[in-house]
C-alpha cells in the first residue's frame, strides 16, 4: 500500500489496466482505453483549475491595484468564479448575423483545444506526464500556436469590422513572437541535447537552465505573454481602442471557452518556464516520492505565474508599433545571438573543461552587455534623427 | 499491418484532387491551396517508401523536409504575388489576369 | 604551404603591381614604387625559399617540383601549361629575383624620387633638372610586367610558356628602350630593338613549331629529360640533309636566342637599347633578355647536344653555334675598345660576354654556360649600375656648373674615385669580376671553366678565340675604370660629381657581394691550393638537370695559366695605357691602330651596312614597287573595274530582280506571318489553367506510353 | 483489422473529404478550414507512418504558418471573391479529364510496382536516435548539406521577393505608372 504515497500516479494507472485486463480485454484495447482515460482526467482536472486561477487573478490584481477584489460569495470570495459561470451558462448564445457560422463556432473549440492540448506533453511529475513524445518542444510551438488560428477564425468569421481589427492585431502579434520564442526554446533543447520534455527536465539535474541561459528563459517568459495577448502586450482585445477585440460578438460558454482559454494559456506558459527553465518537478527527494515531485512542479508554476499577474497589473498596455519594434529589433536578435551564445559557451565547457555555470554567465553577461549596447546607440541614433527633424521643420516653418 | 499500397493510394487520390482543383478553380488562392495538397502527397508517398523500404536511411524524410522548405517559400512568394495583383487589379480570378497574352 | 603553390605565387605579384598601377595607383608616385617593390620583394621571398627548398631536395633532377594544369585541350590530349624547378632553373631563378630587386631599389633613387617635379619636364624626356621622373610610375609599372615576364620565362616548364614570357619581355624592353620617347634617338632603338628581336623570334617560334609537330609535346621534362625521344630527334634527318630534326630545331631555336642576346649578326639593337634609363639597360643586358636566350640554348642543351656524345665530334648545329658564339666574343669585344660612351662599352662587353657563354653551350661546356651567365648576370648588373650612379654624378656636376656636355662619355670624366668611392670601389669590383681577376672575383671561375672546357676537349680555334678576347675584355675594362675613375678630373662636371644617395648605392654593395661570392660556389676540386676548400657545388647541382652528368673536367695548368696572364695582361696594359689622360686628350689607341680605331669606333660600320642592305631597298621596294605599280597601278585599277561592273550588275538586278521578285516575295511572308499569327494568336489565351493542361495532359500522354506501350 | 488500419481508413477519408471539399467549396474561408482539416490529416498520416518529427514539423509549417497566411491573404482579396459566381473555370471538364489520367497513370504504375504489397519492417533504432541521425545527415558534407543549404537560401530569397512583392509603396509606384 505504500506504493501508493510513493508513486501514487503509476500506482492508479497498474490498478485500472489490472482491472480492465481482468474483463477480460486486448492488451492494445486496454492501453488505448487507459490512453483516453488518462487524456480525459488530465483535460477535466486542467480545466476545473481554471477556477481558482481566475479567483487568485482578480485577487492579486486588486490587492495589487489596492482594492479587496471578489469577497462576497464563499470564503474570500472563492465562489465568486462559479457563480459568474452560471451566469455566462444561462446567457443566451448569439449568433450575429453575416456572421461565417462554421469558422464562427469553431474558433473558440480551437482556442481551448490548443491550451488543453499544450498539457499533454508537460511532465507534471516524475511519472506523470501525457505522452513523453520526443520532439515534445516542436509539439508545444505547433499546438500552442493553433489557439492564433482559433483567434483569427473568430476575428475574420464573426463579421465585425473590430473583431477583424482584433484578429489583424492578434495573427500580427502572435507570428512575429513565435519567432523569439521558438529560437529561446531552442536553448534547453541545445542544453539538454533532447527535444522530449521529460528529458529537458531530467538534464536540469541540480542546475536548472535559468541560471545557464538566463536570457534565453527572460525571452521565452516575455514572447510567451505576447503570445498569450496578455498584459502588456493585451492589445487584441483593448478595451479603449477596438472594443473587445476578437471575440467581441461572442456571447455565453463561447466567450466563456475564449475567457478560459486565456487564463489557462497564461497558467500554461507559466508551467512551460517552470519545466522548461526551472526544472520543472525537480527538488530534494522528487525521484523517491513522486507526490513530491508534483508539489515541487506546482509551487514553481504557481510562482511564476504571480509574475505573470504582477506584470499584468503593474505595466502599462504598448502600442503595436512600439509591439513590432520590441519584437523585431530587440527580442528576436538578441534570441539569435543569445541561442549562438550558448552552443559557443557549451562546446567551450565541452572541450576545454571549464566549469559550464561560470562560461554559460560569462556568455549570458557578455550578451546583455553587447545588447545594452546597442540599444543605447539606437536610443542615440533615434534622438538625432528626432532632432534633425525638429531642425528641419523649423527651417521650413517660415518658408510655408 | 497497413499494407504500403494503401498508402500510395491515399497519396495518389489526394495528388489529383489537388491536380484538379489547381487546374480546375478560378480563385487563385484556391489553387495556391491545391499545388499545397498536391505537395503533400507527395510528402506522403516520401514518408511511406521511407517507412516501408529504407527505414535506416534518412533520405526519405531527409527530402520531405526540403519539400516543406520549398511549400513554405511558394506559399509566401505565391501569396505575395497575389496581394500585390489584387491591389492592382481588383480581382485574384485566375482567368482575369492575363496581361501576358499577345 | 605546399612549395609547388609557392611556385606558382612567384610570377604573381609583379603583374599584379602592374596592373594595379596602371589601372589605379599611377596618380601617386610613392603608392606606385611601393607597389612594385613591395610585390618584387613577395616575389623575391618565395623565389629564396622555393631556391633554399630546391637546393636541400636530394637529386632534384631526377623529382623536379614540378606541376602543371591542362590548359589547351587537343583533340584526346590536352596542352599542358605549368611550372618547374629543377637545378638549372632553381639558380636561375637565383640571380634573377636578387638582380631584379636590386635593380627595382636602385630605380627609385635614379628617378629622383622626393625631389620636386621640375616645371620644365616634359613626359617622355628625362628630366633635365634633376627632377622626379615625370612618367615615374609608368616606369615602375613596366618594369614589374617586365619582371613578370621574366620569372614565368624562368619558371615555365614547358617551351610554350616560356615563349609568352619571352614575347612579354620583348615588348617591355621595347617600351622601355623607347620610355623616353620624346628623343628621336630613343624612337629610333626602340623600333631597332623590336624589329631585331622579332627576326628571331620568327625562326624560335618556327623552331617551336617543329619541335611540337616532331614529338606532339612541349613540356621540357618530356622532351628533354628520355633519351627515347632525344636519340629519335638525333636519329630522323631533317628537312635540311646536313642536320638530323634535333639539330634543325636547335639551330631554329638558336637563332631566337641570337636575336634575343644579341649575337652577330643580330647584335645591333643592344648598343642603341642604351636610349633606356639605365635600370632599364641593367635589366635588359644583366637580369632578364639577354640572359633569357643564354638561358633558352643552355635549357634546350641536351636537344642541342643530341647526338652528340662528351668528347666527340661536334654536331653541326654545335659547330655554328660555337663559331658564332667565339666570334661575337672576340668581335664585340674588339668594338668596345674603341667606345666612348661608358654605357655602350659594357653594352659590347655584354654581347661579348654573352658570346663566351653560347660558345661554351657549343662545345658543350654546358655546366661552364650555366655558370658564366649566373656570375655574368651579377657582375653585369653591377656594373651598369654602377655606370648609372656615374652618369648621376657627372649630371649634377654639370648642372652645378651648368656646362654642357655628354654625361655617358668617358672624355668628360675622370676622377671619381674620390668624389664617389661606393661607386668607385663596387665598380672597380664588376670590372675586375669581368675582366677575370684571379681567385677571387666570380668572373674569373666562370670564363676559366669555359676556358678549361675548351681546351680539354680540344676545341682550339674557341679556345684561342675566346682567350684573345678574354685579353681585351680586361684591357676595355681597366681602360673604363681609368678613364672613369682614376686620374685626374678632365672637365668641371666631373670635378663636381657627388656620391648617389643610399637607394643607388645599396644595390651595388649587394650585387658587389654577389660578383664576388657567386664564383667560389663553381671551384673545382683539382684546383690547386684552395680547390676543393669549397665542394665544386656548382657543377654538382647544375648538372643534375640533364641525363648523364658531365663529369667534372681534371685539372689542367695550361688553361688556368692561359687565363690568369690575360687577364692580369689585359688589365696591366690598360692601366699603363690609360692611368692618366689629359683632359681633351685624344685616345692612346688612336695612333698605334691608325686606321682600324675608326672601323671599331664606328662599329664595322654595321649598322650603316644594314641600312644600304636592308632598310633602303625596303623602302625602295615599297615606294616604287609596291606603293606606285602594284598598288595603284594594279590593285586600284582592277577594284575600279570591279567597282564599276558591280554597279552595272547591281542596277540590272536591282530593277529586274529585287523589286519584283525579291521584294514581292519578302512582303507576301511578312503578310502571311501577320495573318496566321493572327489566326493561331488565339490559342494563347493567357490563363495559366489551361497551359497547365495542356502541360498535364501531355505529361499523362507520356508517362502511359511509357508505362503501357513501350515495354 | 486492427486499431491501426481503422484509424488509417478513417483518416484517409476524412482527409480526401477535406480535400474535395477544399477544391470544391466556394467559399474560400472554408476552403481554408477544410485545407487546415486536410493537412491535419496527413499529419495524423505521417504518425502512423513512425514519422513523429514530420507530423509535427507538418502542423508548425503547415497549419501554423501556411494555413494562417492563406487565410489572412483571404482576408485581405475578401471584396475580389464576392458575387463572382462561379467557383470552377470555363475549362474545368479538362481539369477534371486531366486528373482522371493522372490518376489512372499513377494507379498503373503501382499495379506495375513490384514493392506495392510491402509491409512495413521494424524499426531499425528508435525515434530519438533516428532524429539524431537525421540532424546529423542534414548537415554533412558528405550527405544533405547541399539540399539543406539551398533550401535554406530558398526561404530566405522567398521572403525578401513576398516582402518587394507586397511592399504598397511599389504598388503606388506601379500605379503612378499606368
Amino acid at each position: 500500500m505504500d506504493s501508493f504515497w510513493i508513486d501514487p500516479f503509476s500506482f492508479i494507472g497498474s490498478q485500472l489496466a489490472a482491472w480492465l485486463t481482468g474483463l477480460g480485454l486486448a492488451e492494445n484495447w486496454v492501453s488505448l482505453i487507459l490512453q483516453l482515460v488518462g487524456a480525459l482526467a488530465l483535460g477535466t482536472a486542467v480545466l476545473m483549475l481554471t477556477f481558482l486561477l481566475i479567483w487568485a487573478e482578480r485577487k492579486i490584481v486588486a490587492r495589487i491595484q489596492d482594492r479587496l477584489g471578489p469577497n462576497r460569495v464563499g470564503p474570500y470570495g472563492i465562489f465568486q468564479t462559479v457563480a459568474d459561470l452560471l451566469k455566462l451558462v444561462t446567457k443566451e448564445l448569439i449568433t450575429p448575423e453575416g456572421a461565417d457560422l462554421l469558422p464562427y463556432n469553431l474558433a473558440p473549440l480551437l482556442a481551448v483545444m490548443s491550451v488543453v492540448g499544450l498539457w499533454a506533453v508537460i511532465p507534471m511529475a516524475p511519472t506523470l506526464l501525457g505522452a513523453d513524445i520526443h520532439v515534445g518542444v516542436l509539439y508545444i510551438v505547433s499546438v500552442g500556436s493553433i489557439g492564433t488560428l482559433g483567434i483569427l477564425l473568430a476575428g475574420l468569421s464573426s463579421n465585425n469590422k473590430y473583431a477583424l481589427l482584433g484578429a489583424f492585431r492578434t495573427v500580427a502579434l502572435m507570428i512575429s513572437y513565435a519567432v523569439p520564442m521558438a529560437l529561446a526554446l531552442l536553448v534547453p533543447v541545445l542544453l539538454a541535447g533532447s527535444m522530449s520534455m521529460q528529458e529537458i527536465v531530467l538534464a536540469q539535474k541540480g542546475l536548472p537552465f535559468l541560471l545557464l541561459a538566463p536570457v534565453a528563459a527572460l525571452i521565452f517568459f516575455v514572447s510567451s505573454i505576447a503570445e498569450v495577448g496578455r498584459a502588456p502586450f493585451d492589445l487584441l482585445e483593448a478595451e479603449s481602442e477596438i472594443v473587445a477585440g476578437f471575440h467581441i460578438e461572442y456571447s455565453g460558454l463561447k466567450f466563456g471557452m475564449f475567457f478560459v482559454a486565456e487564463f489557462l494559456h497564461a497558467f500554461t506558459i507559466s508551467a512551460l518556464t517552470a519545466v522548461l527553465f526551472m526544472g520543472g518537478w525537480r527538488g530534494p527527494w522528487a525521484e523517491q516520492y513522486t507526490a513530491l515531485g508534483f508539489l515541487y512542479f506546482l509551487v514553481k508554476t504557481s510562482l511564476v505565474y504571480f509574475v505573470v499577474i504582477w506584470i499584468r497589473g503593474s505595466f502599462p498596455r504598448i502600442r503595436i508599433d512600439q509591439m513590432n519594434a520590441l519584437n523585431w529589433k530587440l527580442i528576436t536578435p538578441v534570441a539569435l545571438a543569445g541561442l549562438v551564445v550558448t552552443a559557443v559557451a557549451e562546446k567551450v565547457a565541452l572541450e576545454l573543461g571549464a566549469p559550464r555555470l561560470l562560461t554559460h554567465l560569462a556568455g549570458n553577461a557578455l550578451l546583455i552587455f553587447a545588447a545594452a549596447a546597442g540599444l543605447g546607440a539606437y536610443a542615440r541614433a533615434a534622438r538625432r534623427r528626432s532632432e534633425l527633424l525638429a531642425k528641419a521643420s523649423k527651417a521650413e516653418a517660415p518658408a510655408g | 499491418m497497413i499494407p504500403l499500397s494503401w498508402f500510395l493510394i491515399f497519396a495518389a487520390l489526394l495528388f489529383c484532387v489537388g491536380l484538379y482543383g489547381a487546374l480546375a478553380r478560378r480563385n487563385a488562392i484556391a489553387i495556391l491551396m491545391a499545388i499545397e495538397l498536391m505537395l503533400n502527397a507527395v510528402n506522403i508517398n516520401l514518408v511511406a517508401f521511407w517507412r516501408y523500404l529504407g527505414p535506416e536511411a534518412v533520405s526519405g524524410q531527409a527530402f520531405a523536409l526540403v519539400v516543406f522548405a520549398v511549400a513554405a517559400s511558394e506559399a509566401a512568394v505565391g501569396l505575395a504575388l497575389m496581394i500585390s495583383i489584387y491591389r492592382r487589379r481588383h480581382t485574384v480570378a485566375v482567368e482575369e489576369i492575363d496581361m501576358m497574352k499577345w | 604551404m605546399h612549395i609547388e603553390t609557392l611556385i606558382w605565387l612567384i610570377p604573381l605579384p609583379p603583374v599584379l603591381a602592374f596592373a594595379m598601377i596602371v589601372l589605379f595607383a599611377h596618380r601617386s608616385n610613392r603608392l606606385s614604387h611601393l607597389l612594385a617593390i613591395g610585390s618584387m620583394l613577395i616575389s623575391w621571398g618565395l623565389a629564396m625559399v622555393v631556391f633554399g627548398n630546391a637546393v636541400t631536395t636530394k637529386d632534384l633532377g631526377h623529382h623536379p617540383f614540378q606541376v602543371s594544369i591542362p590548359w589547351l585541350p587537343m583533340g584526346e590530349t590536352a596542352f599542358r601549361i605549368g611550372v618547374m624547378i629543377d637545378p638549372l632553373s632553381a639558380v636561375t631563378l637565383f640571380f634573377v629575383a636578387w638582380t631584379c630587386l636590386a635593380i627595382f631599389v636602385y630605380s627609385i633613387g635614379y628617378h629622383n624620387f622626393g625631389k620636386p617635379r621640375d616645371p620644365g619636364d616634359r613626359p617622355g624626356l628625362p628630366p633635365h633638372a634633376g627632377g622626379i621622373e615625370p612618367m615615374y610610375a609608368r616606369f615602375f609599372a613596366f618594369i614589374s610586367l617586365f619582371a613578370f615576364g621574366m620569372l614565368t620565362l624562368v619558371l615555365s616548364d614547358n617551351l610554350l610558356l616560356l615563349f609568352i614570357g619571352w614575347e612579354i619581355m620583348g615588348l617591355c624592353s621595347y617600351l622601355l628602350i623607347g620610355f623616353w620617347y620624346g628623343k628621336p634617338s630613343a624612337r629610333d632603338a626602340m623600333v631597332k630593338a623590336f624589329m631585331t628581336t622579332r627576326v628571331g623570334d620568327v625562326f624560335m617560334l618556327l623552331g617551336l613549331a617543329y619541335l611540337y609537330s616532331a614529338t606532339g609535346t612541349l613540356s621540357y621534362r618530356e622532351i628533354l629529360f628520355n633519351e627515347h625521344v632525344l636519340s629519335a630527334l638525333a636519329a630522323t634527318p631533317s628537312v635540311i640533309p646536313v642536320l638530323s630534326t634535333a639539330g634543325m630545331i636547335g639551330l631554329l631555336l638558336f637563332i631566337g636566342t641570337v636575336g634575343k642576346s644579341a649575337q652577330w649578326p643580330l647584335h645591333v639593337w643592344l648598343p642603341d637599347a642604351m636610349e633606356g634609363p639605365t635600370p632599364v639597360s641593367a635589366m635588359i643586358h644583366a637580369a632578364a633578355m639577354v640572359s633569357a636566350g643564354v638561358y633558352l640554348i643552355v635549357r634546350f642543351f641536351p636537344l642541342i647536344t643530341a647526338g652528340w656524345h662528351e668528347g666527340g665530334a661536334l654536331t653541326p648545329t654545335m659547330t655554328v653555334i660555337a663559331f658564332i658564339g667565339a666570334f661575337t666574343a672576340l668581335f664585340a669585344a674588339t668594338i668596345a675598345l674603341a667606345q666612348n660612351d661608358i654605357k655602350r662599352v659594357l653594352a659590347y662587353s655584354t654581347i661579348s660576354q654573352l658570346g663566351y657563354m653560347v660558345a661554351a653551350v657549343g662545345i658543350g661546356a654546358f655546366v661552364a654556360a650555366a655558370f658564366h651567365l649566373i656570375t655574368h648576370a651579377f657582375f653585369k648588373a653591377l656594373l651598369f649600375l654602377g655606370s648609372g650612379s656615374v652618369i648621376h654624378g657627372v649630371e649634377h656636376g654639370a648642372r652645378e656648373t651648368g656646362e654642357h656636355l655628354d654625361p655617358n662619355d668617358m672624355m668628360n670624366m675622370g676622377g671619381l674615385r674620390k668624389k664617389m668611392p661606393i661607386t668607385f670601389w663596387t665598380f672597380l669590383i664588376g670590372g675586375f669580376a669581368l675582366s677575370g681577376f684571379p681567385l677571387i672575383t666570380a668572373g674569373f671561375w666562370s670564363k676559366d671553366e669555359i676556358l678549361a672546357d675548351a681546351f680539354a676537349h680540344g676545341h682550339w680555334a674557341v679556345f684561342l678565340t675566346l682567350a684573345l678576347a678574354a685579353l681585351l675584355t680586361a684591357f676595355y675594362t681597366m681602360r673604363q675604370i681609368a678613364l672613369t675613375f682614376l686620374g685626374e678630373p678632365r672637365t668641371e662636371a666631373a670635378k663636381h660629381a657627388h656620391e648617389s644617395v643610399w637607394t643607388m648605392t645599396l644595390p651595388l654593395v649587394v650585387l658587389a657581394v654577389f660578383a664576388v661570392g657567386a664564383g667560389w660556389a663553381g671551384i673545382p676540386e683539382h684546383f690547386p691550393v684552395i680547390g676543393g676548400l669549397l665542394p665544386n657545388w656548382m657543377h654538382e647541382f647544375v648538372s643534375g638537370s640533364l641525363l648523364e652528368h658531365p663529369e667534372a673536367l681534371e685539372f689542367n695548368p695550361v688553361p688556368l695559366l692561359v687565363s690568369v696572364a690575360v687577364a692580369l695582361g689585359g688589365l696591366t696594359l690598360g692601366w699603363l695605357a690609360y692611368r692618366r689622360v689629359p683632359a681633351g686628350g685624344e685616345d692612346p689607341l688612336k695612333r698605334p691602330l691608325g686606321p682600324v680605331h675608326t672601323v671599331l669606333k664606328n662599329k664595322y660600320y654595321f649598322d650603316e651596312f644594314y641600312a644600304a642592305v636592308f632598310v633602303r631597298p625596303a623602302y625602295w621596294l615599297a615606294e616604287t614597287f609596291t606603293y606606285r605599280w602594284l598598288d595603284r597601278g594594279v590593285i586600284d585599277g582592277f577594284l575600279h573595274w570591279v567597282g564599276r561592273t558591280a554597279l552595272r550588275v547591281g542596277s540590272f538586278l536591282r530593277n529586274y530582280v529585287d523589286l519584283p521578285i525579291v521584294n514581292g516575295a519578302g512582303d507576301a511572308v511578312g503578310e502571311g506571318v501577320k495573318r496566321s499569327g493572327r489566326i493561331i494568336r488565339v490559342i494563347q489565351t493567357g490563363r495559366v489553367q489551361e497551359y497547365l493542361i495542356i502541360g498535364v495532359v501531355f505529361a499523362g500522354v507520356l508517362i502511359s506510353y511509357l508505362l503501357l506501350l513501350r515495354p | 483489422m486492427t486499431i491501426l488500419q481503422i484509424i488509417f481508413l478513417l483518416t484517409a477519408f476524412l482527409t480526401l473529404l477535406a480535400a474535395l471539399r477544399v477544391v470544391t467549396s466556394p467559399s474560400m474561408v472554408h476552403a481554408a478550414l477544410w485545407l487546415i482539416l486536410a493537412l491535419a490529416g496527413v499529419a495524423v498520416v505521417f504518425i502512423l507512418l513512425n514519422a513523429t518529427f514530420l507530423a509535427v514539423v507538418q502542423v508548425a509549417v503547415y497549419i501554423d504558418a501556411i494555413a494562417i497566411m492563406i487565410i489572412i491573404v483571404v482576408m485581405l482579396t475578401r471584396g475580389a471573391v464576392r458575387g463572382q459566381g462561379h467557383t470552377v473555370s470555363k475549362t474545368w471538364w479538362a481539369a477534371a479529364l486531366s486528373a482522371l489520367v493522372m490518376l489512372t497513370g499513377l494507379l498503373v504504375m503501382l499495379l506495375q510496382a513490384p514493392v506495392r504489397g510491402a509491409l512495413p519492417p521494424t524499426l531499425p533504432l528508435d525515434q530519438e536516435a533516428f532524429l539524431e541521425r537525421l540532424g546529423q545527415a542534414l548537415v554533412d558534407v558528405n550527405q544533405y548539406i547541399l539540399p539543406f543549404e539551398v533550401a535554406s537560401v530558398l526561404l530566405v530569397a522567398a521572403m525578401v521577393g513576398a516582402i518587394i512583392v507586397a511592399w504598397p509603396l511599389f504598388v503606388r509606384r506601379g500605379e503612378e505608372e499606368r
